[in-house]
């Protein structure tokens, strides 16, 4: 803590009156069940009244051990496995998987097929950026921006579905490529399957929407000046700290390091796209919210850009129908929502994987609560926790 | 008229009214946020437009069974409902519906209404105390700080009306206000816009915040912080007991804008209409009154987040108590001068 | 599997930026061996130097980012999946892997270092790196290792009477053991499986 | 990047958000009442799988590559005449069994894609829910039933 608040500095004056009074302190079991953890979360907190001394996170409620499942299912079996890691943005957890896969086979999918990756990986951004925007102010509050902020989910959502036949699983990717869902009447599956009609002018009409609806966000949640006076300067994470606790995504960006893997990896065709990475300055809760808003609308910018640019050709290339992936070690991440997510594919040339390793955004990102909820207020635990963005699929994998 | 008769016929009418009046202002609550966050609302509840949803509500919680948890002081636990209910309904007795219509026109009527509307806090702290819980008991703890807070700005805010009308019955009130002149010699229809509303709006203006302290309200909804507390002095209530404190909060919201409208409002007075024709009228244009402020309460409510416990008692102590003794100060200066 | 770079991997060194960084790393932290396939760059370090070879990593070449840490089970003895390529040859041993990369540009490293069976032990990243904290937990009692130094070595994920480390891979899959897998009733020999995927024109 | 950093003058953010909830307020609401009035799902959305009895030749694949091993399949030999007169006669598989768990499903529609002979299709229907978990094992005919709703292929992106 380098600035301590006055109001805090305030409490911990109260604090010391307490100690001398020994009244002793209170553990608080903040869920598993509890409204603001975002599913199966427990922190076991020693509170002094309103005041948080020490916190330790129980995990664990959702460990479906999916690391030694994909040890026993093969590779494509896994794909549908790993969109339910995160599952607010299901697409894009399948990605750094089947390039991680890719190249170990040494295939590369069609351009068409990574332009549409890349436009349905940034819709899944959207839509988990909106579910951050609704459950946040959620956490303080305000429900309101929570139905503005899902109605607009909800085009985003029947869109991906419409492509791919699941709204939250789509199980799209396949090594090489993408595969449309075989939907409808008999001997579809011999016909050439692509993007549904008119699904590229749905896009550019639902991003229109989106920017709107980051507007009425911008009014609703972001200008309030109780919001404001709730987020501002409260739970930093300064620089060195988010290094150290691996902290990634916007939850880095937010503490002022302009890293982004959509960037720096050179894995779906980025290169040729404008978009701007927007950064906080002082890691605060509020810098976490905006950076994550500025992201919605820097992922909107780039399906607009993406869906002019398209290409049209094949969706998938040739690989044989049953994969064997040649012996072989491979980390592959990408830029997810929540931050960096990554496998690490260790083959040993059969049918499954001998070791997939998973590294999710979430898990790192949590793991910095008993340091920054050291000495906080409740209703800030509540603001700090909701402000990291966390998914508890994602956490426990 | 007998003594018992009487009494029992008033307070039949206060609940008659306060009640439905509660019941109104819950589906207010069900289907205007709704809307405003593009949902439709409750739809099927008696047919249509769900205008039975409050009623198929506390019908089911009636169903529900009540659970004393084991380490609850039950007896407190059990009392804690009716006290807080008790509280916002004996308000009722001074608010005027009209110009005889009114179950006791105390002179002391102010000083009543502030401390049987504290008699809530009382049961808020019970319930948060005798729960067992720890969360009920930081909600508690939490009511009674926020309650003390800012019962302060509300009486200092009704203060100013007092002075203004020399007077503490409600009725006075608002016969001052009906009779306002405006440059010594205006007729009283002149007065469309309620006089207090203009010479008291500061006063207004914090009575109002004070009012969703007290109603525990988002902005102001710590006590119960869902998010934080799960439901803070509510979570260990269900069944009945529960719908006490949920009709309580609704007729505490009645009682309250009830309130506001006799003190700023002109309560249920019209321009242009005398007294008989107000007997029959004033409780429409209370009620009407009173539901607008609740409108406006629950607008504010679906729109902005909540405040945390030292910025609520910042507020209170640094703003709204300085702001209203400066009311008090300069409504005694005019009042002194002209 | 080896480690050590091949001629081969040397020639490459000056086409292949990964392996130029590779080999540079490994200079610096002074590493066994190195490789990088498919991009990934691999450090091989000895146990005794693992969280100095770290720290030097961090401060020396920039990489500042901790990213993860898990660990590996090169095992003869295979439970549920299938086992390694040469399973006989193979030599039993864990491979606790680190990875730390740079926010200034897209390197990165993996940092291997070996621990045998029969005495699974290494010393624990906390004080270089808060955030391995909950990582190694995770390896701890997934692996069985033990992380020396570490504050708070208690499970993370599994409950605390939990019994074994589940990503062993002499470990069974429970629910792969009570059902029988309902693809073995036969009825008609399968189709054959080795023509092409060609679905798109 | 810009921060949107404390307003100009004071509650002009409380009034902004005040004026976003009163403009929704008048808006059509964008929910449809769900048993009088349904949505219709895209047609390609994986709501329950319909199979169809006479293209099924019990190769057991979908049973094989299911991860969860929701699908249990039973089937015999029936010899049949023979197509042409005097050639040999057929070994025609027949099913005995085809049960899909939903309980145990995970929807990812592995069957339907390594189906070879056209024999599973997705179908968007997805108002199927039980009382009881035993309820979600669909039998063969129930899952012969979902084929009247399977829909026609959208059209394609040009």
């Amino acid at each position: 803590m380098t600035q301590l608040d006055p109001r805090v500095a305030m409490h911990l004056s109260d604090a010391a009156v307490s100690v001398e009074l020994e009244t002793p302190d209170m553990t608080l079991n903040i869920g598993p069940q509890h409204p603001s953890t975002h599913g199966v979360l427990r922190l076991v907190a020693r509170v002094d009244g309103e005041r948080v001394e020490a916190v330790e996170p129980v995990i664990g409620y959702m460990h479906r051990g999916y690391e030694k499942l994909a040890e026993v299912r093969t590779y494509a079996q896994t794909i549908a496995l790993v969109n339910r890691i995160d599952w607010v943005s299901g697409f894009a957890n399948e990605i750094p998987f089947v390039i991680a896969v890719e190249k170990l086979m040494d295939v590369e999918a069609p351009e068409r097929a990574q332009y549409i990756r890349m436009i349905l990986t940034e819709m899944a951004r959207i839509s988990s950026h909106l579910i951050f925007m609704s459950s946040y102010p959620l956490e303080l509050g305000a429900a309101t921006p929570l139905m503005h902020a899902f109605r607009e989910r909800e085009r985003i959502l029947e869109l991906i579905e419409g492509v791919t036949g699941g709204r939250f699983h789509p199980n799209f990717n396949r090594v090489g490529g993408v595969k449309p869902a075989a939907g409808g009447g008999s001997a579809t599956k011999k016909l050439i399957q692509d993007l549904p009609a008119g699904f590229l002018q749905q896009a550019r009409d639902a991003m229109d929407k989106v920017l709107t609806v980051c507007d009425d966000l911008d009014d609703l949640v972001t200008g309030n000046e109780v919001f404001q006076a709730r987020t501002i300067g409260v739970g930093v994470v300064p620089r060195d700290k988010a290094l150290e606790y691996g902290l990634s995504g916007p939850n880095l960006r937010a503490s002022g390091v302009g890293f982004d893997l959509r960037k720096a990896e050179h894995i779906l065709p980025y290169d040729g796209i404008d978009f701007e990475i927007p950064t906080g300055e002082n890691g605060d809760c509020f810098d976490r919210y905006i950076v994550r808003l500025a992201e919605i609308r820097q992922a909107a910018r780039i399906i607009q850009q993406a869906v002019d640019r398209i290409p049209s050709g094949p969706l998938q290339a040739k690989v044989p129908r049953v994969l064997k992936v040649p012996p072989g070690q491979a980390y592959v991440r990408a830029e997810n929502p929540k931050g960096e997510m990554g496998y690490y594919i260790v083959s040993e040339g059969g049918r499954v994987p001998y070791r997939v390793k998973i590294r999710s955004a979430s898990f790192s990102n949590l793991s910095i609560l008993p340091w920054i909820l050291e000495n906080q207020l409740i209703p800030d635990l509540v603001a700090i926790m909701g402000s990291l963005d966390f998914v508890l699929g994602d956490v426990d994998r | 008229m007998n003594f018992w008769l009487l009494l029992v016929i008033k307070v039949v009418v206060i609940l008659g009214v306060v009640l439905p009046a509660a019941l109104v202002v819950i589906y207010i609550e069900l289907k205007v946020p709704a809307r405003m966050q593009s949902r439709i609302g409750p739809y099927f509840a008696g047919g249509k437009y769900g205008w039975a949803q409050p009623l198929a509500d506390g019908l089911k919680f009636l169903q529900k069974e009540d659970l004393v948890p084991d380490a609850a002081d039950s007896s407190v636990y059990k009392l804690a409902p009716y006290v807080v209910l008790m509280g916002t309904v004996g308000t009722f007795v001074i608010i005027p519906f009209g110009p005889d219509l009114v179950a006791r026109d105390l002179d002391l009527g102010i000083f009543y209404l502030l401390a049987i509307s504290s008699l809530s806090t009382l049961g808020v702290l019970m319930a948060g105390w005798s729960s067992g819980n720890k969360y009920s008991l930081i909600g508690g703890l939490r009511a009674a700080a926020q309650l003390i807070a800012y019962e302060l700005p509300l009486v200092l805010a009704v203060v100013g009306v007092a002075i203004q009308a020399q007077t503490l019955s409600l009725n006075g009130i608002v016969d001052a206000q009906a009779s306002w002149e405006w440059f010594g010699s205006s007729p009283e229809w002149l007065n469309i816009v309620p006089p207090y509303l203009i010479l008291q709006i500061v006063g207004f203006v914090i009575f109002a915040t004070a009012s969703l302290a007290e109603l525990s309200r988002i902005p102001f909804d710590m006590p119960i912080a869902e998010s934080e507390l799960t439901m803070g002095y509510l979570t260990e209530y269900s069944g009945l007991r529960f719908t006490m404190f949920f009709l309580g909060e609704y007729a505490g919201m009645v009682s309250l804008a009830a309130v506001a409208s006799t003190l700023f409002l002109g309560g249920y007075w019209l321009p242009w209409v005398g007294d008989d024709v107000l007997n029959v009228l004033g409780p429409g244009v209370l009620l009407t009154k009173v539901l607008l402020l609740s409108f406006i309460f629950i607008w504010l409510r679906w729109t902005f987040p909540r405040l945390r416990e030292d910025q609520l008692q910042t507020m209170a102590w640094k703003w709204l108590i300085p702001a209203s003794l400066a009311n008090i100060l300069a409504t005694g200066l005019l009042k002194v001068v002209f | 599997m080896t480690d050590s770079p091949s001629e081969a991997d040397r020639e490459d060194t000056a086409a292949d930026p990964h392996a130029a960084f590779a080999e540079r790393v490994a200079s610096l932290v002074g590493a066994d061996a190195w490789a990088a396939e498919h991009e990934t760059v691999r450090v091989v370090v000895r146990r005794e130097s693992w969280v100095d070879a770290l720290r030097t990593a961090r401060d020396e070449a920039g990489l500042e980012f901790f990213s993860w840490l898990s660990a590996l089970d090169w095992s003869r003895d295979v439970a549920v999946g299938e086992p390694a390529a040469d399973a006989e040859a193979l030599e039993e041993r864990f491979e606790v892997i680190a990875r730390l990369s740079s926010v200034a540009d897209a390197s990165a490293a993996h940092f291997v270092a070996t621990v045998p069976k029969d005495d699974p032990w290494i010393d624990s990243l906390v004080p270089v790196f808060a955030g391995a904290g909950w990582h190694e937990r995770e390896a701890a009692e997934m692996f069985g290792i033990d992380f020396r130094g570490h504050p708070n070595l208690t499970k993370l994920y599994l409950p605390d009477s939990f019994e074994g480390h589940p990503l062993r891979k002499s470990y069974p899959l429970l629910s792969r053991e009570v059902k029988p897998w309902p693809g073995m009733v036969d009825v008609e020999d399968m189709p054959s499986t080795d023509n092409v995927e060609a679905d798109q024109a | 990047m810009a921060n949107a950093r404390p307003n100009t003058f004071p509650f002009r953010g409380l009034a902004k958000g005040l004026k976003v909830t009163l403009k929704t307020l008048f808006k059509r609401p964008v929910t449809v009442h769900y048993p009088l009035e349904k949505e219709v799902p895209v047609p390609r959305a994986r709501g329950v799988i319909a199979l169809d009895t006479e293209a099924c030749t019990v190769c057991m694949l979908c049973a094989r590559e299911c991860p969860d091993w929701c699908i249990y399949i039973e089937g015999h030999k029936e010899m049949m005449p023979p197509a042409k007169e005097g050639g040999r006669a057929r070994a025609r598989a027949t099913l005995d069994r085809f049960d899909i768990d939903y309980a145990l499903c995970m929807y990812c529609g592995i069957c339907v894609e390594v189906c070879p002979f056209d024999a599973l299709f997705w179908s968007p229907d997805h108002e199927y829910s039980e009382y009881g978990i035993d309820g979600m094992l669909h039998d063969m005919d129930r899952l012969t039933d979902w084929l009247a709703t399977v829909p026609e292929p959208p059209p394609l992106e040009a």
